[in-house]
């Protein structure tokens, strides 16, 4: 992995031996107010380790971006029970009732809001924000209320939205594999936003069900590079849903 | 009522060719896929991240790691392949699903599609409704004529749209429509309906196929 | 693989059984003035069997897409030295001298246009293509000769160009590992604009290393879908460059 | 000539992090992984698909498949992951790359960089240039302060721009600057030569650090 003196230099969210930590001292510098990405769809792929350390830590007014609002119970469900999102900015939360109730109470510091983005649009801007793109164009929600207030743009007798990158302060990744440089692959459908979401976040904290060491995952197989990781926690599990 | 899903259900798998990609969506279009004629084989694509999903997974054989976009354990087929989010999404917008089945609560005869909000309930979200509809090379609708009589196929949609522009088909249990450029075509009429019961129940004002077919 | 009846009939450029054929098959429906989408950069990943059974097939005013232009006698330098390439799309070709010559020549009929795009614009615009985006926002060419002609869109404080999606009459593609439906994998650095490329053409040919059986490849790491592939020609080699 | 070329990429090392991800151009800055001090190592970054490149292969022991984007056969080292193209600059465009080292044909004091094109001379293609230094954290132009006696470093830029305002340091035989928003600043000054000696190879005014180390 590292180029010059064999023995690399510990170096804070980069070299190998910092990142393996426990999950209360990963989300340790979440404060109230961040941005946070999770990955995971409908709670398959989200790490409920580090969702269970953010509810133990308590913060709160938390912009949430994730593909939907979990299940009561399960992934950013958690969170949402426990009064702490602001903002849910999510492609589908029909199936957490909770979602209604927070966005409908008359207590005004629970209050959720929340923005709905159709999910393909939701995945790309993400992406474009990891791969530094100004935006994209894309033909989904054209003469739908998802346009109000975005650019239409006329390319090649087609119109299109023009969707702007997403970024995070935070972003919490369920690995199924992960090295002890961070490098990462996902198991089945628990890929889905956890390889955009790792490169969009200023500080990415993975979820691992297995740790291994350096060089024990294939190069070509390899899905998240090692260089997002800061923080590595173990013990995230299989979960029912 | 399972009677009426299932005889939608199988005239829609008449529409599926051999090799097809096709996305299904949660409800009646899951159906489809048992209704497939000898020698037709499709593929189906989950947007959750699977080409080539498999049957629901057996009771006590499920992989917690492996659901579909309703997050039930479901397997996958041999040949098959799972992807990231947006890598699903740039197959569905790019054109390489052939087809999208899926229900909605109003279609009009210019063929946009609304089937996401309904006023004063919880909108629980399009999820990848609009990227689908939109990206798909075939739309077929795939529903009740009917919402306990209310019309649903419309001349203009009430409902604020999923998408505009974009259904190909419809197919109730009264029959099969084509959505074309001068409006809605009735191209086949099922047993024990009439066209005036038909257009009875449609608020559109329907064409008819010199071919219409009566069953 | 496949939903229904358990023994899927054979069907034109879906089903497995066809899509095996030998590289003259394969590239028969490839006419004078085609576009062509070329995998592979300074000729590690290009599809040299390929490459060469569109060289004994001679078509001629091709549109290549590449990133480069091969080095002679490799990759799409052949169809350069055999005069089949009227318009190049790359992001380098200081390493094949014959591009000057052609680009220079008084010959009317060999004369090549070249068309130079920043390599991460071109892989993103191939992305594009495949992906159904109308298009992308990019800071790289901003204030350059790259952003003549090419609308410049100001997002949240900083400059962007729009640039388009490519597409291609058909696309050349490498596989190091194939199976019979289509679904590819690539080893080391022959990845590059494959993956992409393979999505963004009507017509797709892996020239594959090897050819397995459908169902040998991890669905994990299975990098590109079998559904984009039409023809699939074995007896690719590992070359030197 | 290797000895300046060697001063230069000694130099350039010593601007590297322990950690860092760096893709080093073609030439001189493939050069400074061989003088990184003690305890530090970088992840090199390959833009032709690679993070976590090795050193060069061994004669007779090359796998023909793992090249660099100098088309040269390269080993990786343990940990290093392979990617596409489009993978490959979202990492470089996204600000994930901490340096990228290149040469220059000019500089200008606004921190523009024309290194693509030679009027009357071949144009070899921009490659993945232009890419890099928009998206790099930092970018070390590390080259010799002229050309035969021509001045390199300039008020403003005469050949056509690779990018404008994304240098963030020069490195060369003569010294170290940095571009900031007033112009560039020299902060070191190499033994052999004098404050007159580098603003004379220079045609750009140099504001002089108050901590200039001369050695």
């Amino acid at each position: 992995m590292f180029a010059g003196s064999e023995i690399p230099k510990v170096r804070k969210g980069k070299t190998m031996k910092e990142k393996i930590m426990t999950a209360a001292e990963a989300v340790a510098g979440i404060q109230d107010g961040a941005t946070i990405m999770v990955g995971g769809f409908m709670a398959c792929g989200t790490p409920e380790i580090l969702i269970d350390a953010l509810v133990d830590k308590g913060v709160k007014n938390l912009t949430i971006i994730c593909n939907d609002a979990g299940v009561p119970g399960r992934g950013v469900g958690k969170l949402l029970s426990n009064g702490q999102i602001k903002t849910l900015i999510a492609s589908h939360v029909g199936l957490n009732p909770e979602v209604a109730q927070r966005m409908n109470t008359e207590v005004t510091e629970d209050k959720l809001e929340c923005i709905l983005v159709p999910q393909g649009t939701l995945a790309e801007r993400v992406r474009a924000g990891g791969a530094g793109l100004g935006g994209f164009l894309t033909p989904t929600g054209v003469g739908t209320i998802v346009a109000e207030g975005k650019q239409v743009i006329h390319v090649d007798g087609r119109d299109y939205l023009l969707e702007k990158p997403l970024k995070a302060d935070f972003a919490l990744i369920r690995g199924s594999v992960t090295d002890r440089f961070g490098n990462t692959t996902y198991n089945g459908t628990t890929r889905t936003f956890n390889p955009m979401m790792a490169a969009a976040a200023n500080y990415v904290i993975v979820g691992a069900c297995e740790i291994v060491e350096i060089g024990d995952i294939d190069p070509n197989n390899v899905v998240t590079s090692g260089i997002f990781v800061d923080a590595i926690v173990g013990g995230e599990k299989p979960w029912q849903i | 009522m399972a009677d009426i899903k299932e005889i939608i259900a199988a005239r829609v798998a008449k529409e599926l060719k051999d090799g097809d990609v096709v996305n299904l969506g949660i409800g009646l279009p899951t159906m489809v896929a048992n209704f497939l004629p000898e020698g037709v084989s499709i593929i189906l694509q989950s947007e959750n991240g699977i080409m080539g999903m498999g049957a629901a997974a057996e009771k006590g054989r499920e992989d917690v790691d492996i659901v579909n976009a309703g997050a039930q354990y479901v397997t996958v087929n041999p040949g098959a392949m799972f992807f990231d989010s947006a890598t699903s999404f740039g197959i569905i917008r790019g054109g390489h699903v052939d087809a999208t089945i899926l229900g909605a609560l109003e279609v009009d005869q210019h063929g946009n599609l609304a089937n996401w909000i309904v006023p004063g309930k919880m909108v629980p979200g399009m999820g990848g409704a609009m990227d689908l509809v939109v990206g798909a090379k075939k739309v077929i609708v795939a529903m009740q004529h009917t919402q306990k009589g209310a019309h649903k196929i419309l001349k203009e949609c009430r409902l604020p749209y999923t998408a505009v522009g974009v259904v190909d088909m419809i197919i109730t249990e009264m029959g099969v429509m084509e959505v074309t450029p001068e409006g809605i075509l009735l191209t086949e009429i099922n047993e024990g309906y009439t066209i005036e019961d038909v257009q009875a129940a449609t608020e559109a004002e329907l064409m008819m196929s010199p071919n219409l077919k009566e069953k």
